[in-house]
Order: structure tokens, then C-alpha cells, then sequence
């Protein structure tokens, strides 16, 4: 038989239309509480973009990859979770889900800005650190879930990684084993249609990412990633799944990345302006402004009230950090080792002054 | 005490800790029916039960890396290299991943792995299999690297190194799993990481080494006594953390070094234990220090490894011309 | 939309069934003289599995892994290509597709016996040496697939891997590049059943491991392995599709390892002989002797002198290998570098005694 | 002869090349529209054509991989890691594969591979994208290791490692590639590998270095006169070959040796330069030879680099420290 393109060819599913319309019977997906903090984060994720951006070129904070287009894929996503129990793993551009599991924007600030406690994800907070190894977060993820089950826990893992990161070995292999350990793990793959410079057409021949699932035994589904209810409702069900013990699923988010890959890039160079304007139709926070709008929760004086209140969040968090100790040689050498070689003891000495 | 072979006794210490730690977990390729191809875990699954000892698919990096994520998740995982020249596969996840996790989380995410992995030649397996590339891992930053060389001290780290917080490579040496035999106690013990051993006693020139290569170091001094040449043999036993103090000591007494290891000479820890006795001795230095390793060539096919892994004749040949040293 | 077990349900293909009958049609799949060179080749490989281990047993040859029960998938599979222009790139249980290719069995006796002359493949021979690497040959064959095509050669790659090799990450990243590059190059996954003493069923949770074609964007096609002519039907098209330009296939031959590992193996402690003995009705050479002798080829004196013939050329080549001269000093030195720096060849004037 | 910086002679050895030999490709990570991260290769793409410049998925073992397969089939392929650091992924391609397949084949198939590979700290790059693992791929037999420090021997060493028939893994130093400038000559020429440059003349003390530490150790030596030492330096170049006489002429001539690099101490390719100098040059040695080099720990966060990466102070106080020495 030919399994040539399963899977490949059908449309990524959709419950908001860019519109702001949501399909028949949609609307249990999010209660009007959940829906209004989801819409408060989309919200806070752009003002943190934008701050982020202007407080690198001015010096003050370190590479930065925004989130720019991708808020419904990570706040969909995480929304579904429960932060008592379930975990996430980051890759590196999902800041919004950190903090929704109780990561403290302080500490992430600090880290941004150059201290390396900032990546203490603190007590009882269900996250790792930021991944920049690409993919090297996946068998982390799934360990922990296997982990988690195996200890009688019934947490969940939702796991990011993007279509580039897809490519690398330990993206197979880790799903491969969830698979055989039927381990509670969501892989949740933005597929925002660039690894940097690279498009998704030069990343894979697939016709669907999602399409991976079924060669490693476990369902896949392809949803409309700039649409906060699709991604919500097809993680909310692999979450289902997930804490029956049902195993895993590959969720491939269909999302474009609008701002450049991070504060290093210059997308100019690559990306064709009137395919970038194209993508703006689609925006997703656009798009749930539309809904909330025709359903008179939002309007445009409560939108600049909610703008005002992140920004002097924001304020308060970067006053805070940058009135803090900038990190100094000790930075080098904490926590390395549990019990460090003598050799790193006298190196720390030597570095301190106490050599 | 019991005389155990070196698979026996690590097979022996597994067993003791998982029925004394249920957080344990063994993960490797054909460790459970099977009990590992050199059946260092035979009987365990039977034992402990197919959820602690898991056959996992034929995947290093994963193997490793799901590790990492069982420890965040409070487990204490044991991941196996089938041979350690298949941990190249799993590299990033090692220098990367595990011995970075705990610094770059700031110590919230806990990294007590062990890796156990054979090595070493003159066993006549395929390409690949015996390769020694403990350099390359005692240059990952946030690891620690454990070599025994007989079946008491593979017991005794073994335990030492699950029970460390951090990360450890434990390497264990293919030639020596059914050859190296020594007694073994029955009583709970642990040996210390960064402590070398003195295998036997001399003064006229220390030899350097770790894993099997110690034995081919003890038989070199044993037919060195019959010549008149006194040579102490010492056994690294763990090159991170390195036993800076007893290096020092033996060089400034013995006024003469030797180091010996069967990976390549370029690049391999020998160079590390010279510069190291370099700084800690040189005052006392009376002969430049002399490195007995493989060529730097891969490893080769069975038929002439003799010829390539350092011999008993070959080191017997340094400790001459260490000892015959003179401007 | 799930894509969930996609090509993970349908039945292997199958056109030459266990009792021997061949279905309507199948029989231009090989002409006469194709499918009695393919019978001579499953009769040697069988006499050569048993005298390699002979020789094994007694100390006279190194580490060897039997073909045994995977005649259909190796031999079905090679006949499809062209030795003057395609390209084999195995694992290490591949010997009758490199000799077909024409590598010489001295070479390859030689190599068994431990010189490593004999790993050189041969002027024009286009194959590769073993690969003990598992999985790590796959980026190799897409490359030179990809390079042949490059340079407007109209050449084929045939690479072989098992169900256990498919779990590495090089087996996913090769394919993934080989359908973005639509690479003239065909997988050929022996799914064996056993990965030394790992089943499948530990391996992966796939119900067919063809459904992978479908997350690289290629087809994939799941076959009876032990079927010589399933097998080779499936491979004449993939190097059909290939060398049109139209790209890379993969095909899951199911089949089954019927003895060891290789010769350090011991299989009793975790075959179920009774699972064995079942398998054994599928054997692959008992099937085409059967259909040969149906169709009045093949009887039981032919056979026998067929079986005759080739152990002597075996023990010529035996003969002929144990009689040269045992390596040296130089195999540790020959071929490592075209330039070797100055400590190398220092080392080995040492070595050689010339130091 | 023109001032280039290091990635724009980088870049002009590239072209030129591929303009001589149209078996070249270059394969990686965003270098074709975008011209490479760091834009070693901008305008390549358009020059030579997609089909020779090309844009590979994101897959480091596949992109080293596939090049061998390529150089199989006749081409020579110049695979670039975005980062050194990421070459973990590629580990087993390049240690088992690259640096073996000549070996293996018995010389019948050719690897030509250059695999190009920036490092190197101070310019603020996330986790993991500046390690120094140089001395870890020094370790596998089979393959050449170059360092250039200079614009001029950035791209004579990249021919001469493109026309090398052996597989070389050539590092580029991300904070040379705009501050390293140096004259580049408009004709063709190489350097050969294996040939240290002496970049500072100096009798007290030989300061060995590679790569962008040669710039640090130059700075260093440069404050050391005005201290009235006279400290030489020694760039390496390449650690594979190794220019074994330079490195005995210099210390013979000095009778002191520091080692600089970014690496951190432990297995760093610093214990290979120390080792070899006391063989080759034990007799004439007044002074322990000393190591500058980062601690034992991972690679920090940038906003203290500065305290981790070797810094002239640092060599400075190491010079002055190895000069000083004194039973
Ligand atoms: C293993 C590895 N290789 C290369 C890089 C360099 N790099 C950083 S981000 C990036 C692109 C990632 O693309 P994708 O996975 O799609 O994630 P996105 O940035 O689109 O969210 C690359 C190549 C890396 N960080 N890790
Ligand atoms: C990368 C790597 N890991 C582990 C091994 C050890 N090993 C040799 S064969 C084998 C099983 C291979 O199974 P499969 O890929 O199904 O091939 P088969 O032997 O069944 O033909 C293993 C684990 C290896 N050779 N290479
Ligand atoms: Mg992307
Ligand atoms: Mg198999």
C-alpha cells in the first residue's frame, strides 16, 4: 500500500476565522474567564515584544526571540493545562506559556537583562529553562512525562518545538519513544513557516508535519496556529488523552513568524514584504479582538486600559531588575556542580580573589 | 569477601542499589531479557521488574536524553551506552544537555545520572566498538568521568557515582569484565571520586594510568622489578575530579613519570595528566614525562589491535627510557 | 484532521504466497533468467551464513551477521538495479546485494578473516564498505544519490537499514533531506523483528514503519519481505520513480531474522522456539523453491548440484584467502590520512620498527 | 594586497575556489539568500547558483553526513556548522564517519570535506553558541584541525585545506570575523597546515596560542615589554598537524612556555601543546610551562563572559608568573 501523502492534504482545522466568527458550538472551548486572561497575555506578549526590542537596541537586555504572530499556537496551547500538575518545555520563543505556569516576569527579566538566576524557574513552577539547542528539550520532555506517569503522577508535559527544530535526529527519536512509553506528552510544533532565513519548503517535503505521528503510533493533528479556539481545543483533547493514558500527540500548529527570527536578524533580507502584509490578514490577536469585540467584551477604551496596565507592569518589572546586583564572577561557577573537583574549587578561588 | 569478576561486581552494585533506591531506573538497548550484552544487568528485570529495567529503542541520544528528563522528574536514571563509542550519537545530549542542566537551571533541576558505558580493545569487536574517548567527556564542563580498573573499585564508585548529585560518565573496560577478578566485600561500601589508587609501589618512576590499562601498567612494573627498575604504578580511578595531590606526591618522589591510556595519543587525557604533574612537580622533574598511547589512527580491525593498543612490552619500553632519561 | 495510523493498518503487499503460487501477472516481474540468478544467489547466501560460522567457530573468522531468513529482502532489492550506474549502501547484513553490485567474495572473506584489504570495495564497485554505525550510512547514500544527480548521472542509491536502525536520528534526518532534495534514493527498512534481542514491538509503536514516507513527503510502500517478487516489484519502481527524477521511496520489507544476531549472539534467551518454528513457514528460499519447482526449474537434483557448486567456490575462496599473508603493522596505518601529519608517520616509523 | 577582515577573506577564499573548481558546494544553515548568519558566504548564492550553495533543513548530522556521501560521489562538499557548539549533534558523523571513511574504505573513498565551524566567545551569543571544542574533534584520528588567527592565513588555510585531500574541520573565530583585519594578498596563494607562525619575536618567554587567542596573547606580550619581558608568540594555526619542531625551537630558545585558549583547562587542547613541548624540549625548560585558559565550567552568560573568557590580564599575569618561576 502507498502511504505516500496521509495525512498531507487536509486544511489545517479552524474554529475562529480571521473575522472574527466562531464556529457553531465553539464557544465551550473557552469560558469567558479563560478567554478574557488568554486575550489579557496576547495582549501583554505584543507590549513585551515591542519593550524587549527597544530596551536590546538601547543596550539594556540581551538576544530576544519574540513570540510576533505565534500567540494564539503558545497561549492556546498552555492555556490548556493545569500548572498544579502539568508541565511545560520551552523551546526558546514561549515566554507567554512560562509565565501562565508561574514563572515569574521578574526573574525572566532578569534573565534577559544578563543574570543568570533569572533561570531558576522557582519553586513548584512546572517548567524548564529556555532550550537553545534545538530539539535537545524533546527527549527532556518526554522522560519527564514517562517520569512523571511512572511515579503515579498525572501530570501532562506540552512540549514546543518549531518546524525547524522538527529536522533534527532528537525530534524522531524522542517522539518515537513517547510513542513506545505512550508517555503523557503533547508535542506542539509551530510550524511559523521560517527557521531563520530558511522556509518551511526548503525544511521538509512533507505536506504535513503532522503527518509524523502515524510513523511513530500516535495521532497527529494539523490546526490553524493563529487560532487561539483550534489550537486550545486540539490541546485540550490530546491533554484529555494524554491523562487517560492514552498516550501522545503531535499537534503542528500552522502559524507565520511576522517579526524578525530574533533581536539579531534582519528578515529584510529574506522575507518578501507582500507575503509578510498577506500574513497580517491573519494576525491572531486581530483575530480574537474581532470576537471579543461583536461580543461586547471588549472595545477599543478597555483594549487601551488593559495596554496601559501591561505597559506599567512591564515598568515595575524593569525597574525592579535593573535596579538589581548586576551578576559578577560567582555567576561563572554557581551551580556547576553539586559537589565541585578540587580543580574548580581552586579555579573559583583563583577567579574570586580568594586564590 | 567474595572474588567477583568486573561485570559481576557492577552487576552486583546495580542490584544492591535499586532494591536500596526505588527512584533507580536502568535504560539501554537489550539490558532487559537479554540482560545486556555483556550481561551486566542478567536477571535484573526478572528482579526489579520491567518498568525499572527498560530495553529502549535503538536511539543513544534519547536513551540520554530522556534521562535528563526523568531526573527533572525526581527519578534517579541509570542510562546504558551499549559501547561507549555509540555515545558520540548522544554527544549533544551529553556535553550539552547533561552536564549543563543543572548550571543552567541554576540547580532547580537535579542531574544525579549515571552513564555506564564499555569501552576499550583487545576484545575483537567490530568497528567502533572499542574506542576510548574519555578526553572528549572529561572536557564536558559539569560531568564527571569514573574509570575503575578492578571489580572493588567498579563496585565502590559505581555506588559513589549513583549517589553523587552530579552527572558521571562511568566507562567501564570491555577486557576486563570477565579478566579482571579481585575481591570484592559484602558489606555496603563506596569509594571516592578524585582519589587515585597506588596498584603497586616504586620510586624510581611512577606510571600513570586508568581502566585496563593499569593492568598492562602493573605487568610492565612487575618485569621492570626484575630489572632492577622500582616502578610505582598509579590508578587514576576518576579523571574528573583529578587527583591532583597524589599525582604531585608520586612525581615529586618518583622524580620520573610515565602516563599510559589506550585512546590516541593526540588529544587524549594523557596529555592532561602531564601538564598537570608539570605544574603540581616540576621542580622535581628529573626526566621529561613519557606518554604511552595508541597512534593516532582509528581504531583498527581485530586482527591487529595487539598491535595498536598499548602492550605490556610497549610500556615496559617507556619505563626504560623514562628511567634512562638523561640531558 | 487525524492522520493518526495512517499506512499503519493495510497488509504487506505480497505476490508470491508461502505455498509457492505466484499472482495473476506477477510473473514479468523477473523473467526467467533474473529470478534463476536470484535463486542462485539465496542458495549461496544460505551455504555462506552456515560456513561462515563454521569458520567462526573455529577461530578462523571474526564477528559475521547471518542473512538467514532475509534472502527476499536483500537479494529481491539489489536485483532491481543496475551495477554500472547504481549505487549500494549497506548496514552490515547485506552481502549478496554488495556481491551482486560485484564485490568479490575473496574481498569479502578477506575482510571476514581479518584484513582489512579486503574493505576496499574494488575498482568501479559501487558500494559501500559495512557500515557498524547504525543508521549513520542513511545521510551518506542521500549525499551521494543527491551528488550523482548533481553531476547529471542517472545512477540510483539502494540503502539498507533495520526497524532498529530506524529509531536513530540519522535515519530521520537523512530522509527528511533526501524529499527536499528529491534524492534518486531508495530505504529499504528490513524489518527484521529483532534489534539484536529488542522486538519491534519495543522499537516503535508504528503499526508500519512505510507510514514514515508520508512525515517526509515521499510515498512509502510496506511489503511481504520474504516475497522475492513483492519485494523486487516494489524496488523496480521506487528505482524507476528515482531515476525519472521524481525522488526518493521508502519500503518496509517485513521479514524475519531467523537465526542469531551475528555470531557472538545467543538468541535462546529471548526467541520463543515455537514463535521460530512458525516463522519458519515463510522462509523466503523455501518459497521460491517451491514456485521454481512448480513452474519444473528447479528439483531436487538440481538443487543439490546448485548447493555444490557453490561451496566450492567457497572453499576455493577460502582456500585462497587463508593462504595470503596475515596483516600487519600497516593496517593500523594504511589509508588513515592522503597527507598524514608528521606525528603519524613519526608513529609509524616507531611502530614499524623504522623509527 | 588589500585589508580584509577575517569573514571577508573567508568569503573571497570561498569564491575563489568555487570559481576554480565546480565540484565545490557549499552546504548549511541560512547560507544562501541570507548569506549566512554571520555573512561569510553573502553573495555566493547568487554568484554559483542554489544548487551549489545551498540551504539545508535544520539537521547538523544530515549536513555532515550528506557531505559524505557527496565527496563519494565525486564532489567536495564544504558543510558549515552555524556554531562549533552544535557540532555535538554532528559528533559521530564527524569522529565516526568524516574522519574514517578513507580508513574504512581502504582509501577508496575520498574526504575531501572542509567542514567550516565559527566559535569563540565576547559577542554575547546565547547558551551554548561560543564553546571552544577544538581539542574534543583534535581526538579523532583521520581528521586535521585549523585555527587561522589572521585574515591572510583564514584564507590560505582554507584553500590549502580545500585542495588537502583529508577531511579538515576548519574553525573560524566569531569575534575575529569583523576585528581581525589584517592584508590579504589579491593573488592566489595557501598556507600550508601544520606550520606555526611566530607572530611576536621574543627570548624570555614563548606564549603558544590559536585563534582569537592570539590577538589576547599578542596584546599580552605587547604589555610584557613594556615590563621589559620579552615574551614571543607563538600562533599554532593548526593543532592537526601538529608543528611539533616550531613548538621545541621556541621553547628550546625561551625555556619558558604559557598556553593560552578559550576552552576550559581540563582536556583542553593547552595539555597537548604542554606535553609535547616537555618531550620535545624537557631539557631546556627553566619554568613549569602554564596554562591560561576558562575554568572547568560551562560557558556563562554573556553579561560575564569577560570574567570567563582568558583576557589580557590574565596572560599578562601568566607571563609574568611564568617568568618569575623559580625553584
Ligand atoms: C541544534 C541547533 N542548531 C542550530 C541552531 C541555530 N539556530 C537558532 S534558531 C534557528 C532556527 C530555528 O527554527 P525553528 O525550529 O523553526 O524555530 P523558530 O525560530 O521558527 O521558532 C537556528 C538554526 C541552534 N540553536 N541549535
Ligand atoms: C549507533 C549504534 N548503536 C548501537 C549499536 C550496537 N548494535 C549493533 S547491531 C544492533 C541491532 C540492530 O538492529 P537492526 O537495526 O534492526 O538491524 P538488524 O541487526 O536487525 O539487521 C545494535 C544495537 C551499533 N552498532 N550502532
Ligand atoms: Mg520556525
Ligand atoms: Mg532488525
Amino acid at each position: 500500500m502507498i502511504a505516500g501523502t496521509a495525512g498531507g492534504v487536509a486544511e489545517p482545522r479552524q474554529l475562529l476565522s480571521p473575522d472574527g466568527t466562531l464556529a457553531d458550538g465553539a464557544a465551550e472551548v473557552l469560558d469567558d474567564e479563560a478567554l478574557l486572561s488568554a486575550w489579557r497575555m496576547m495582549v501583554f506578549s505584543r507590549a513585551f515584544d515591542e519593550r524587549a526590542f527597544s530596551l536590546q537596541r538601547q543596550g539594556r537586555l540581551g538576544t530576544f526571540s519574540p513570540v510576533n504572530g505565534e500567540e494564539a499556537a503558545v497561549i492556546g496551547s498552555s492555556w490548556a493545562l493545569d500548572p498544579g500538575r502539568d508541565w511545560v518545555v520551552p523551546q526558546y520563543r514561549e515566554l507567554p506559556a512560562m509565565l501562565r505556569q508561574g514563572y515569574d516576569l521578574r526573574r525572566a527579566l532578569r534573565y534577559f537583562v544578563g543574570d543568570p538566576a533569572g533561570n531558576d524557574m522557582g519553586e513548584g513552577v512546572r517548567v524548564l529553562p529556555y532550550q537553545i539547542s534545538l530539539a535537545a528539550q524533546m527527549p527532556h520532555a518526554v522522560g519527564l512525562a514517562w517520569g512523571l506517569r511512572h511515579q503515579g503522577l498525572d501530570g501532562v508535559v506540552l512540549v514546543f518545538f518549531g518546524e525547524g527544530a522538527s529536522s533534527e535526529g532528537d525530534a524522531h527519536e524522542a517522539m518515537n519513544l513517547a510513542g513506545v512509553r505512550r508517555a503523557p506528552v503533547i508535542f506542539l510544533l509551530k510550524n511559523n513557516g521560517w527557521a531563520i532565513s530558511t522556509p518551511v519548503s526548503k525544511q521538509t517535503a512533507a505536506a504535513s508535519l503532522a503527518a509524523r505521528a502515524s510513523g511513530v503510533g500516535f495521532p497527529g493533528e494539523l490546526v490553524d496556529g493563529n487560532d487561539l479556539f483550534a489550537v486550545h481545543d486540539a490541546t485540550a483533547r490530546a491533554v484529555e488523552r494524554a491523562r487517560a493514558g492514552e498516550g501522545p500527540t503531535l499537534i503542528e500548529a500552522r502559524t507565520y513568524r511576522m517579526g524578525p527570527h530574533n533581536t539579531s536578524d534582519d528578515p529584510t533580507r529574506y522575507v518578501d514584504p507582500a507575503e509578510l502584509e498577506r500574513r497580517r490578514e491573519f494576525d491572531p490577536v486581530d483575530r480574537v479582538r474581532r470576537y471579543l469585540t461583536a461580543r461586547g467584551l471588549v472595545d477599543a477604551a478597555s483594549e487601551e486600559a488593559l495596554r496601559a496596565q501591561v505597559e506599567a507592569e512591564i515598568d515595575a518589572a524593569v525597574a525592579d531588575v535593573e535596579g538589581g546586583p548586576a551578576p559578577g564572577v560567582n555567576a561563572v561557577f554557581d551551580h556547576v556542580y553539586a559537589n565541585p573537583p578540587r580543580r574548580v574549587i581552586e579555579q573559583r578561588a583563583a577567579a574570586t580573589g580568594e586564590g | 569477601m567474595a572474588v567477583l569478576n568486573m561485570v559481576e561486581a557492577i552487576r552486583s552494585g546495580l542490584a544492591d542499589e535499586m532494591a536500596r533506591d526505588e527512584r533507580i531506573m536502568l535504560l539501554g538497548q537489550d539490558i532487559g531479557v537479554n540482560g545486556g550484552v555483556f550481561r551486566a544487568t542478567d536477571g535484573l528485570q526478572e528482579r526489579f521488574g520491567e518498568e525499572r529495567v527498560v530495553d529502549m529503542p535503538l536511539a543513544e541520544a534519547v536513551i540520554v536524553g530522556s534521562a535528563v528528563g526523568m531526573a527533572c522528574s525526581g527519578l534517579v536514571p541509570i542510562p546504558e551506552l551499549q559501547f561507549l563509542g555509540f555515545g558520540s550519537q548522544a554527544f549533544h545530549q551529553i556535553e550539552g544537555q547533561v552536564a549543563r542542566m543543572r548550571f543552567r537551571s541554576q540547580g532547580r533541576v537535579p542531574m544525579p545520572i549515571v552513564i555506564r558505558a564499555p569501552f576499550g580493545g583487545n576484545v575483537r569487536t567490530p568497528e567502533l566498538h572499542s574506542d576510548a574517548h574519555e578526553a572528549k567527556y572529561a572536557g564536558a564542563a559539569g560531568l564527571k568521568v569514573v574509570m575503575p580498573a578492578t571489580a572493588r573499585d567498579a563496585k565502590g564508585m559505581l555506588l559513589e557515582a549513583i549517589r553523587d548529585p552530579d552527572p558521571v560518565l562511568f566507562c567501564e573496560p570491555l577486557r576486563g569484565y570477565r579478566l579482571i577478578k579481585d575481591e570484592v566485600p559484602e558489606y555496603e561500601y563506596t569509594v571516592p571520586l578524585g582519589t587515585a589508587r597506588t596498584a603497586r609501589d616504586g620510586d624510581d618512576v611512577v606510571v600513570v594510568a586508568w581502566s585496563a590499562a593499569v593492568v598492562v601498567a602493573e605487568r610492565a612494573a612487575a618485569q621492570a622489578a626484575e630489572e632492577g627498575i622500582s616502578a610505582r604504578v598509579l590508578d587514576l580511578r576518576s579523571l574528573v575530579p583529578l587527583d591532583t595531590e597524589t599525582l604531585r606526591e608520586a612525581a615529586a618522589a618518583c622524580g620520573r613519570a610515565l602516563v599510559v591510556h589506550e585512546a590516541t595519543l593526540t588529544s587524549g587525557f594523557g596529555a592532561e595528566v602531564v601538564a598537570t604533574i608539570q605544574e603540581e612537580a616540576f621542580w622535581s622533574l628529573e626526566a621529561p614525562i613519557g606518554r604511552i598511547a595508541a597512534p593516532d589512527t582509528p581504531y583498527p580491525i581485530a586482527s591487529v589491535e595487539k598491535l595498536y593498543v598499548p602492550s605490556v612490552e610497549r610500556v615496559l619500553a617507556g619505563i626504560r627510557q623514562v628511567v634512562g632519561a638523561a640531558p
